[in-house]
């Protein structure tokens, strides 16, 4: 997150590569929800950035406005524009899977982006973060840190993002049984909404029910913000606390070292850009230069990293 | 038909320096709707000038124009020797003309001082001066005679006669050159009549003219100086003397023909037959108390009593609209306890407050018309509008209703033709017993002798009528049998022509019977 | 003298009511929206078997919200208004896809969206009628409840439908149209003749323009009251039908802010606020407005923040140009 | 005669008025959830400490959802509706927060924020007063508009506010208590003498509640209107610093649906949807009875789903509690 726009993308700028040689043009649509959020802004953005890079790529953007059936909406009009692939992060995987299909049925392949549809023939590529592991990686690593401080019966406090998303669920999962390792749980649950004001409400009852907490693990690190700022207002640092997603201000004041902040489990926006490259080369019949197979694979799944003040400066540039 | 021809007198004719308004050939069209068509009006400085008129003449339409409302399509207005167009409400007020509405144009929620100063608050940087306006408006509630209406008490709990000298206060509160009335004794009663009238004459005495609107002819005679008449927009006579001119000759002018009779002669005692409505004991309380009467069919029973004395409460106990504390009602033997259950035994009633309690505005003549009895029509759940178009137009033709044709919406009906819409409701519906409060409030003459007519007929026709009214020469003149009630209770019962007007008044008043009369 | 300042009723021309005139001017504004969309997009439109597929596509988009909006319409004609449309729609979705209710196969899961609709219709219902709650807050908090128990039971899963009958609801086509559209006919038409043709549409009217005259007339208003909020509930269950099978899935979630849409839909469809007034023809073409507006960004890529200024920018123009007609006509109506 | 049937006041016991009942009625309801509070969770309760602080969260929560339910209330009263609050503190929000606005300083951004709060309210009010739209449909429009223009201006990023000032706001205590909590106090201090005190506040009481009567008293109906919303936008901007400062940015998507929580701690609070009538404690304790049932959630760690379950009928209840007690203590009155 950052105030300048221009910073905020993360492209491949393809030197060295065979594959970024212009090939046919390639007309590639685009469809995301309706941005109010930084992850998903940096998505849409990201998008454009990457498709920038290539000559032989247009992208058609139709954004999907407010819930899955605007977005089933614009992917019917987005066929019958009949573009040579579609990139798509679905409102909800299940919700869009017959857009899905609809796609790949009128022989416009499909790449699904981060939400998965439940049904093989409605992609041709699947590029997903892992949730579950967003939350197994931040539950590792809250316990081990416990752990270390010798801490027996730890206070951990969770602050969701909006609670009725299924990748919400994925991430509380993944967590809850990477504490259980550590014979932890979770001692208060807040869900925000993914907005930064969200996050400082929610963070603040948290804080007011928990008068006394050793860590925390908020799972969005542009409701961080606002996280953040709630606990300074409430002038508490007895614990410390887990971002996720991986955004530059996260980076930034982890590496500043000078807040509750010690660490954040990647879930990069960068998956777009990858998408874009991808989609081109599916469109081309082109493969990984860097696999044996002739062709892209049918499913990618980005690993969740944790960035801590030690490996920051490395993962700087993946912040969005 | 042909139009009026011009009389010599509606050539205005008063001496100039004395003329304060003068209107000539003013116009307003309505969509459809000529309401305004030439009128010529002219007042002096410190009279009283009546304006006469049927349902529907003009008249509201008259003073709106001049009070900034309406803006005339037509014809020149003259203000005090200068051409006088007043673009707002407020021009009209600056320039002097205060108005009081036929419709009550008060604010519920605000206190009788702030109403009374809406618009004209005494204030300092915007901030209300609350304790001049509650003392100015006490000094003008004193003025009217009503010091006991507190300024600070909200609008909202105030009885409809209280309201009315709220509009009256407000109507002082500016400094007015010209008062303009539009029924104001609509809502009032006996008594409350008299005080304007005091208030009335003291203002004229000041040199202020007033405007004043009434269907009450005796109260024309009373307060009036002179007359002027408007039928279907245009002035047919001006400046009559308000005194003197006889009774025929105002209602000629106004409706084009002469009215033999206002109430239909008496007639004989309907059969006595088994009552059709029985009333034990009803009580609400702080309304009225232990009321026991009855209603035979082909009987009209009159109650009488003052503005507050718990009428209405009654007849909507009646009615079913309100749960009594004690008391039951039997229509032809069965207890009444929902509207519906009332409905469906054919009782009616025609409420109080038309607009808000009866009338769906915006919606045509006859769907109101047929509001209770659609259903009846109705063929399994499907309605039959062209049945009950044909019905409503029969009905409204036998109550005259103007301008014929049930389409137009309710709302554009001036305010007796409202009144026979509802009636016409109950006449529909095949309705046994019809209570009717206050059915004549803002009927004019020649409609009054046609509703009069209207409900003799239904009772020769076996209908029973519960007639509430605080006329009561209305009382006397229709009922068959007279009741009155005071301070909710009923304290008499006797056969209409066992009882004369000032006997009833001073039942009314004082509780008791005047000295020397019979109990 | 009447007859000369009055022309009788049958001499006077056929004067359009205002209804009707919004109507046209609605038409007025869906043509506009067309021709703009010809002119940006000539090339897609002069594809006639594109343009009769894109017709096809505004209409289905429109389907199950204009169903919302018809039993919405009712509702507020009866001076009430329903914030619970959407939590209705998602817990008659959630309900209807459980893998209990799911084992009921088609007709058990349609009789589930119905009865939830219905039953969370008559709780609404209820309370405005006999709790005397305002209807802004009962039906708020019913929506608050209701997406609460939609997520309950859901699990706050994504829960897929895997009954091929219901699926196939969103797919098939009769003579080339989706069944969706004529479902929204039907439900549209049904609407109409409830409202201009029964007893139960008079009553609507009567006790949304003046309840206590309705009441002194011997209406039942809290039956009726209850009734409406009964049919708007119904409305949401065939349409939560109507997106699960589009979705083939259901969802806490889904039909997020459908009560804003469905308002708006039928306030520019031309029924009052207040009540007592309105019409169902008016009300599915606010749908199609705003379904056309939906269909015009996404042919043109508009960002979705240029899409959301300029849909606040016509949205006012489409009010204000049904306005425009109507006073204009009145005018002509004068002289 | 109208002294005989109206018991002169001196002689009446002192009558509560119904606003005054309604605000009884929801001190009931807070105590009531303080007690639930109690028993739930003594342990915490038993720390006088915490009870103090946690009633200062709890006043902090309300703070800018209670500074733009003061406006929403006066909106309301005089007989409209304001659909775009959330709308407006997003567009001011992120408006005050770009790089060009940070760099003049807290005092340009505190202006910035003001002065979009009060052109969007008077582009509000001059559309429903003058272009005549109904004031749902405009304020709709102006919803969907401003957050695509926020959403524009913010590139869809969240925004950092790097002043130090501004963010002081929501950290700065004075005598113990957050400077947000005076905020509020000021706001509703300032709303009361406004709607009680001053001929702007009696003229919107009169709108509302009798508009044709306002204006036959030369009330200028239009202006006022225009005045109404342009005070909700000024709300609304004052209510974008706030939470600016609480969250040290702000960004397209924030005070998300704060148009609802507003209406409906203003109707919870004694005011007519329909106008005419309202009162500024009420809405004030409105607000306050939400943040304190989120409050208790949070305290019991309650789920989400069943969080909105138990939030729908706190809701009901509360309600129903004031009726009850209205009812009730008009009844002690009679007798
Ligand atoms: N706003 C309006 N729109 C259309 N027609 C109107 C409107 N106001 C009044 N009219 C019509 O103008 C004519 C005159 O009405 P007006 O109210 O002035 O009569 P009035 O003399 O005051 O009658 P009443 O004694 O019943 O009060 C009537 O035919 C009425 O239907
Ligand atoms: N809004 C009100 N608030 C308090 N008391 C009221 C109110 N309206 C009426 N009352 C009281 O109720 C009683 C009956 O009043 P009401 O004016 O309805 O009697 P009424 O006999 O029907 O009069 P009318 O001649 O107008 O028909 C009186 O004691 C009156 O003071
Ligand atoms: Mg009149
Ligand atoms: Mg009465």
């Amino acid at each position: 997150t950052s105030n300048n726009p221009t910073e905020n993308t993360q492209v491949n700028t393809n030197e060295g590569n065979d594959n970024a040689a212009p090939g046919e043009k390639v007309v590639i649509g685009f469809s995301a929800p309706a941005a109010d959020h930084g992850w998903i802004g940096a998505i849409t953005s990201n998008a454009k950035a990457q498709a920038g890079q290539y000559s032989d790529v247009e992208l058609k953007l139709t954004e999907a406005g407010a819930d899955a059936a605007t977005q089933r909406a614009a992917i019917a009009t987005l066929i019958a524009e009949k573009p040579n692939i579609i990139v798509m992060l679905p409102y909800d995987g299940k919700e869009l899977n017959a857009a899905g299909i609809q796609a790949m049925q009128a022989g416009i392949p499909v790449v699904n982006l981060d939400r998965a549809f439940p049904s093989a023939a409605a992609y041709r590529l699947q590029i997903k973060g892992d949730n579950y592991g967003m939350g197994l990686a931040a539950g590792a690593y809250i316990g081990a840190q416990l752990k270390a401080k010798g801490v027996s019966s730890p206070v951990i406090g969770e602050i969701a993002g909006i609670d009725s998303l299924e990748l919400t669920q994925e991430r509380s999962q993944g967590f809850t049984t990477a504490l259980a390792v550590y014979g932890f749980k979770v001692a208060n649950r807040r869900a925000a909404d993914f907005t930064v004001n969200g996050g400082q409400q929610a963070a603040t009852d948290l804080l007011q029910a928990l008068p006394k907490m050793d860590a925390l693990w908020n799972h969005d690190d542009d409701q961080g913000i606002g996280v953040l700022a709630a606990i300074d207002q409430a002038k508490r640092s007895e614990f410390f606390m887990v971002g996720g997603a991986g955004s530059k201000a996260a980076i930034d004041t982890i590496t500043k070292d000078d807040k509750v902040l010690k660490a954040t489990v990647t879930y990069s926006p960068s998956m777009a850009s990858s998408a874009i490259s991808l989609a081109r080369l599916i469109a081309q019949g082109k493969g990984m230069s860097d696999l044996v197979e002739l062709q892209v694979p049918k499913e990618i799944m980005l690993s969740s990293e944790t960035i801590t003040k030690e490996n920051a400066a490395q993962y700087a540039k993946l912040g969005f | 038909m042909t139009a009026p021809e011009p009389e010599e007198s509606a050539v205005p004719q008063g001496t100039e320096d004395q003329v304060v308004l003068r209107l000539h050939d003013v116009v307003k069209i309505f969509p459809g709707v000529r309401a305004l068509d030439g009128v010529q009006l002219e007042v002096r400085a410190g009279e009283v000038h009546c304006l006469l008129g049927q349902n529907g003449a003009g008249k509201s339409t008259l003073i709106k124009v001049l009070a900034g409302v309406h803006h005339a399509d037509a014809g020149e207005i003259t203000w005090r020797g200068e051409p006088f167009a007043p673009g707002t409400p407020q021009a009209a007020m600056r320039a002097g003309i205060a108005t009081i509405y036929q419709e009550l144009d008060l604010v519920d929620d605000l206190s009788v001082a702030e109403n009374a100063f809406l618009g004209h608050e005494p204030s300092l940087f915007g901030f209300t001066r609350r304790r001049v306006t509650a003392s100015r408006t006490r000094e003008i509630l004193a003025r009217l005679g009503h010091a006991e209406i507190s300024p600070r008490r909200l609008v909202r709990s105030l009885p409809a006669a209280a309201k009315q000298v709220v509009s009256m206060a407000r109507a002082l509160s500016h400094d007015a050159r010209l008062i303009v009335m539009d029924e104001p004794s609509a809502v009032l009663a006996h008594d409350e009549v008299a005080n304007l009238f005091r208030i009335i004459r003291e203002l004229t005495a000041q040199g202020i003219a007033v405007i004043y609107i009434s269907h009450r002819l005796d109260e024309i005679r009373d307060i009036g100086d002179r007359v002027t008449v408007l039928k279907d927009g245009r002035t047919t006579a001006a400046n009559l003397p308000a005194r003197t001119t006889p009774t025929r000759e105002l209602v000629g002018k106004m409706t084009g023909r002469s009215i033999e009779y206002v109430f239909p002669p008496g007639r004989d005692a309907p059969p006595e037959e088994d009552p059709l409505l029985v009333v034990e004991n009803l009580t609400r309380s702080g309304e009225f108390a232990d009321v026991s009467l009855t209603v035979r069919p082909g009987e009209i029973v009159g109650i009488a009593g003052l503005v507050g004395s718990g009428r209405s409460e009654l007849l909507e106990t009646i009615f079913g609209a309100r749960r009594p504390d004690a008391g039951t009602v039997k229509l032809a033997g069965k207890p009444v306890r929902s509207v519906e259950a009332a409905v469906r035994g054919g009782m009616g009633m025609a409420p109080e407050e038309r607009k808000s309690q009866a009338l769906l505005l915006d919606e045509p003549i006859f769907k109101n018309m047929t509001l209770a009895s659609f259903t009846k029509f109705a063929k399994v759940g499907f309605t039959d509008t062209g049945g009950e178009r044909a019905a409503s137009e029969r009905t409204a033709k036998s109550l005259e209703l103007r301008p014929p044709g049930v389409i137009r919406p309710v709302r554009t009906l001036s305010g007796g033709n409202q009144q026979k819409v509802v009636v016409g409701r109950w006449l529909l519906g095949g309705t046994r017993l019809l209570l009717l409060d206050e059915p004549t409030r803002g009927v004019d003459v020649g409609a009054r002798a046609e509703l009069y007519q209207v409900i003799r007929d239904l009772a020769e026709r076996g209908v029973g009528v519960l007639l509430v009214s605080s006329e009561v020469p209305e009382v006397l003149g229709l009922a068959d049998r007279v009741l009155v009630m005071r301070e909710g209770h009923m304290i008499h019962e006797s056969p209409a022509a066992e009882i004369d007007e000032d006997t009833v008044l001073n039942l009314v008043m004082a509780g008791s019977l005047l000295e020397g009369e019979p109990a | 003298m009447i007859t000369e300042t009055l022309p009788a009723e049958k001499r006077e021309p056929r004067r359009l009511d205002e209804g009707t005139i919004r109507n046209l001017g609605l038409i007025g504004v869906l043509v506009l929206l067309v021709i703009i969309g010809i002119i940006t997009r000539p090339e897609l439109y002069s594809d006639p078997a594109w343009v009769r597929n894109n017709i096809l596509v505004i209409l289905q988009q429109a389907s199950a919200i204009g169903v919302v909006t018809v039993g919405m319409t009712f509702v507020i004609i009866g001076g009430g208004i329903d914030l619970s449309v959407g939590a209705i729609i998602a817990l008659a979705g959630v309900w209807c896809t459980t893998v209990a209710t799911q084992s009921f196969g088609a007709a058990g899961m349609i009789f589930t969206a119905l009865m939830v609709g219905i039953g969370v219709g008559l709780v609404n219902g209820l309370l405005i009628a006999y709790g005397k709650l305002v209807p802004f807050i009962a039906t708020l908090a019913m929506l608050v409840a209701a997406r609460g128990l939609a997520a309950q039971i859901s699990d706050k899963q994504t829960q897929i439908s895997t009954n091929e009958t219901i699926n196939a609801i969103a797919t098939t086509r009769i003579f080339g149209i989706p069944l969706l559209v004529y479902i929204l006919a039907a439900v549209a038409a049904a609407g109409w003749v409830l409202l201009n043709r029964t007893t139960f549409g008079r009553r609507t009217v009567a006790i949304g323009g003046n309840e206590e005259a309705a009441r002194l007339a011997g209406i039942n208003v809290k039956r009726q009251t209850v009734l409406l909020y009964v049919l708007s509930g119904l409305c949401c269950g065939i349409a939560a039908i109507m997106l699960t099978s589009q979705a083939t899935s259901a969802q806490a979630g889904m039909a997020n802010l459908y009560e804003l849409d469905a308002i708006a839909a039928a306030i520019i469809g031309g029924t009052l606020l207040s009540g007592g007034r309105g019409t169902i023809v008016g009300a599915v073409f606010g749908v199609l407005v705003f379904s056309t507006i939906t269909n015009l960004f996404a042919i043109n890529n508009l960002e979705t923040e240029v899409q959301n200024m300029v849909k606040g920018g016509i949205i006012v123009a489409a009010v204000l140009i049904q306005q425009f007609r109507y006073q204009s006509l009145t005018q002509l109506f004068k002289k």
